[in-house]
């Protein structure tokens, strides 16, 4: 169920060039949200900014009452939101999205380009938390831009890392080392998560099949309410009934995470 | 004593008070945030006569202080609509008003027909911001059309008819006083003002349909002179929508003659923004000696002569 | 190699880039900032036919994103303007545009008369703000108005004319049209919106005008899908105006099709935007790999039939 | 002549529930600048506040580079100056207005209700420097709202106080007071200078004639440019030669400073 929630920030640390890490004080959204869920915050007074943010859960710590979001400063809203310290309030509009389920047994990849990271940690940490095995698959444009790996490291049997500039695995695609890993180390991969690239998703197309995994994207598009109110956040997912093959659904409500052979790319 | 913040809106349909949300702005339930039953209206999203998918992506784009949005109407058509929404919102002990959509003067009467079976549906609103699939001028735009889209719904029901007028026009008085003539109960204004955006980096629209419409606190100024204009120029009541942020925005309303306001993008950051207005609207009646809402509807207006 | 910012904004009238002040908003040599000849033109407050006092105030009001004014135009008439101002701003080594106004057709004609025998001038821009004092109806939203008051001034001058739109229209590329078809050498748009703001703790208009216009960010949508709509509509060439305050927002213009833009509530917070827009369209170009500013114009058309 | 710069905060502080007092360190308006005169101030990237704000210099330090703006937390512009902290950049036009011109000798009298005392305190300070008598006259709801007086006491002869709760100066007019001390102590006064209350400045003009004093009032009015460009700030002078008897100034050009006869009030 939605909530319309202050928290207040515990600490805000930058964590690599324009990448924060937001930790806040929300007992009831930590105690509510599931993994691929996100959030719409609002950090600012201004009335140029009309729209909340949406921000996937980076860790979800219901013991602590406390929710993580890591973040790119990327334009105005972000930027506002960089300024705060600790102690001070944030508005939350979530957990929004459907989350993601996992499966009972077995193993799961996951696939992050940039700050596409962010909500895999989530997903990594219920993951190891239920005794499934996790691979980690992160790329970005150089090494300091690789997020939270350490922190995967503890949920991950293995954390696989690429870097355009090729001073991290030659700077190969996630999907290529992702097969790799699959014919060497054969898990027993029921699940594919990924984040941040709409390549890395398609990519992962064909691969299901081959390898007998379900792949889902957490997709993003701009949003108002970030709860179904304004049908603003569509994405085209592929509808036989439909004369068209697809319809619209609502990344806020229908996803944010999508199985990647329905998305109409 | 507590102010009255009831209002007549039109003969027979008091409300509780004279806060409600825009249409496409706000759903029931959606965020578990308090009982819609406190709103002086529920306002639904515009229903057309078949399923409708709406807009291409993307739909939404933030520009200074507004909103650009591209949504369409998407809709599950109104059979679906009657079956599986409307026994919902039924439920709210408060008044319900459903927008209606259509591309012709007969969809309008179609959606209207269909419903017209149903009880506990306080009256209609004609959004009028879809182009005619005739000539593809917006009702909204054209006095004609306007007339004769009104008028057709006239005969279908005796429900109260509300038209939503588009801002995107030279005489917003005129179109008002066509729709009066047509038969129209009550004017609501406005609905969004054309605009775009352009991406500089991609060099293309921003909107997958080009143009989208803008709201938000950036039209605020433009929807306060349509309602001050009209409320002049027409004898019917009118509702104002365009912008309203807080207390003080529907407060601005309802004293150039708005007899109840509407609240649309503001709801996206603050989910909490209508009950805040209610209370706000309560608070100002006391502190400032009035008993009633209606004391104050149309009060800026009083002296008019003087400044002009 | 740094690109070309030139633009031939009228057979004749090449400027040396594509940025000059909106009408009313910058004054040459106000503050010692910068040299007004690095403009690409000088655009004159409007000059009136005979001295007019302007409005009463208060007449200006700061809203979400923009600025509401009703400052009216305060001229010391054409006279004044010719004996006292007119020589100033000769001086200055860049195009200058006379922004004209007036009440009948017959103003339009007599303020241009009165320049004809002046040197220096490289354009009249015609203001239809003012209300008609026929009708009371501002010439720019009443197509005929506009097309006599276009031709009678062009029976005036061989010098171009420029004509300024209200974007207070239902069909501004019909405005457009009436203003090709009775001999305007060019468009420049938009002006203000009409808008208003209630004083809620005095109950009464705000500004002593009870409406005003708005500029600013907030109208900037609504003035660019205006400027797209006019740039596919007519075969002139058009300056765009409205909310631009930054290099990414005069970009937007030129991608849509403007020849030209025009900078005016932006001049007031920061007296440099406009040299800032100059190099900052100069950085986008060589940094995206164009060599001449008229590459780039209309760019975001391209393929319009594709996304809508 | 009239400048764009940025001037760096050397120190913000809070003066009084709502009042702050923010030194600026900006060397050229410093040394160009009259008492009377204002610079527009912009402290905010925020779009939604699309205009500057005008302010009063309260002193003006040339030799230190510095100028002092004394000013009420009203809105959204000056909440967010008193967010600004030391070191950081505000941006500044002026200096503007005409300012005021002192008599050769004499005495002069100030009479500034709440935040109206900012303008006058550099006045004070000028007109102590040219060696005349200064008679300071200061009211306001209360005595914490009482601005600058212990400043005011170095530069003037005297400083007369009266708050509407009756707690200084019995409550009186400081038009009154000003009669008081005139009749009491005769002093030889050419100039009086009025700010924050337009009662107080229409109450000065019958006694303009009765002590042969001039009497001249510092005006607001909401402002867009600051520098003549825009005609946005006007107020109604009298000028017989026009039919209507008034024409329209400008507050920021032809002001702020408006002999108190010559405002149709
Ligand atoms: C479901 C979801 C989860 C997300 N999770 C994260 C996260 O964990 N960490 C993170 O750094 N970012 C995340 N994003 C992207 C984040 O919302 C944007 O970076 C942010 O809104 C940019 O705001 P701004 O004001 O700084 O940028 P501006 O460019 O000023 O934004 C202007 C407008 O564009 C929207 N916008 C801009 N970029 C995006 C985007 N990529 N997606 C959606 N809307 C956008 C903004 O919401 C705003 O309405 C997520 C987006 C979605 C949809
Ligand atoms: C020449 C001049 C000198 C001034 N000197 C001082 C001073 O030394 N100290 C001080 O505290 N204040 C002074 N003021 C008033 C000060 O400019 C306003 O208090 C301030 O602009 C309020 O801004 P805001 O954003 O906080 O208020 P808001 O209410 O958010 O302002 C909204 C709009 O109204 C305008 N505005 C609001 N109040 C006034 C006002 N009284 N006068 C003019 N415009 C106003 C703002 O500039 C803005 O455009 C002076 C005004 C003028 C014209
Ligand atoms: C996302 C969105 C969807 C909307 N959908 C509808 C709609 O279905 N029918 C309608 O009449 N108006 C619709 N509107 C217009 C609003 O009802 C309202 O008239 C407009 O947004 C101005 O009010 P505001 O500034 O408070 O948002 C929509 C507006 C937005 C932002
Ligand atoms: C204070 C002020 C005065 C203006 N005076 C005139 C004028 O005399 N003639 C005119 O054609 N437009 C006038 N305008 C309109 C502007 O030229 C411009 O069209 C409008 O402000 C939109 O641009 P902007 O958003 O960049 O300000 C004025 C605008 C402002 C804010
Ligand atoms: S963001 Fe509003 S429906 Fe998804
Ligand atoms: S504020 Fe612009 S002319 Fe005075």
């Amino acid at each position: 169920m939605l909530m319309y929630l202050q928290g207040k920030i515990v600490t805000q640390k930058v964590v690599a060039p324009e990448y924060n890490l937001l930790v806040i004080e929300q007992p009831a959204i930590a105690k509510a949200a599931q993994p691929g869920q996100f959030v719409m915050l609002k950090a600012w007074e201004r009335r140029d900014l009309v729209l909340p943010r949406p921000f996937s859960l980076y860790r979800i710590l219901p013991r602590e009452g406390q929710i993580q979001i890591l973040y790119k400063i990327r334009g105005q809203g972000t930027a506002e939101m960089a300024r705060r310290g600790a102690g001070e309030e944030v508005e939350l509009i979530g957990p929004s999205g459907k989350g993601i389920t996992l499966p009972a047994t077995g193993a799961i990849a996951l696939l992050g380009r940039g700050i596409g990271a962010a909500p895999l940690m989530a997903i990594a940490e219920a993951a190891k938390g239920q005794g499934l095995e996790v691979y980690t698959f992160l790329s970005a444009r150089e090494r300091s831009l690789l997020l939270g790996e350490e922190d995967f490291a503890r949920y991950s049997r293995r954390v696989v890392t690429s870097t355009d500039d090729g001073q991290e695995g030659g700077g190969r695609l996630l999907t290529d080392l992702l097969v790799d890993i699959i014919e060497k180390e054969s898990p027993s991969l029921q699940r594919v998560y990924t984040c941040g690239s709409r390549r890395l998703a398609r990519g992962l197309i064909p691969l299901q099949a081959r390898y007998g995994f379900i792949a889902y994207v957490l997709l993003e598009e701009h949003m108002a309410c970030g709860t179904g109110a304004c049908k603003g956040c569509v994405c085209k997912v592929k509808d036989p009934a439909r004369p068209e093959g697809y319809s619209y659904q609502k990344v806020c409500q229908d996803g944010a995470v999508f199985p990647v052979g329905e998305v109409v790319w | 004593m507590a102010a009255d913040l009831s209002v007549e809106l039109l003969p027979g349909l008091r409300l509780k008070n004279p806060v409600m949300p825009a249409s496409g702005t706000y759903e029931c339930g959606s965020a578990n945030v308090y009982n819609p039953g406190q709103l002086g209206a529920i306002v639904t999203k515009s229903v057309a006569p078949v399923p409708w998918p709406g807009n291409a992506p993307p739909r939404l784009h933030e520009t200074t202080g507004g909103l650009l949005n591209a949504v369409g109407i998407p809709s599950e058509g109104v059979v679906a609509f009657r079956e599986k929404v409307l026994p919902t919102l039924r439920q709210y002990d408060t008044a319900l008003i459903i927008s209606v959509a259509g591309e012709t003067t007969e969809e309008f009467a179609r959606v209207i027909q269909a419903l017209e079976g149903e009880a506990g549906i306080s009256a209609y609103e004609l959004n009028f911001s879809c182009p005619n699939l005739g000539d593809g001028i917006p009702f909204g735009t054209n006095p004609d059309l306007l007339y004769q889209a009104v008028a057709r719904a006239r005969q279908e029901t005796k429900r109260p008819i509300i038209v939503k007028l588009s801002p995107n026009v030279t005489d917003i008085a005129l179109m008002a006083r066509e729709a009066q003539k047509a038969g129209a109960s009550a004017v609501a204004l406005i609905n969004t003002l054309t605009g775009m955006a352009i991406d500089v980096r991609r060099r293309r629209p921003v909107l997958g349909n080009t143009f989208g419409g803008l709201s938000g606190p950036a039209i605020k100024p433009v929807a306060l002179r349509m309602v001050w204009e009209v409320a002049g120029a027409v004898d019917l009541p009118v509702i104002g929508v365009g912008g309203i942020s807080n207390t003080s925005d529907a407060l601005e309303f309802l004293l150039a003659g708005a007899r109840a306001i509407q609240v649309g993008t503001a709801n996206f950051a603050n989910p909490l923004v209508m009950p805040q207005i209610i209370n706000g609207i309560a608070s100002y009646l006391e502190e400032n000696g009035f008993s009633k809402i209606t004391d104050i509807i149309g009060l800026a207006r009083k002296g008019e002569e003087d400044w002009g």
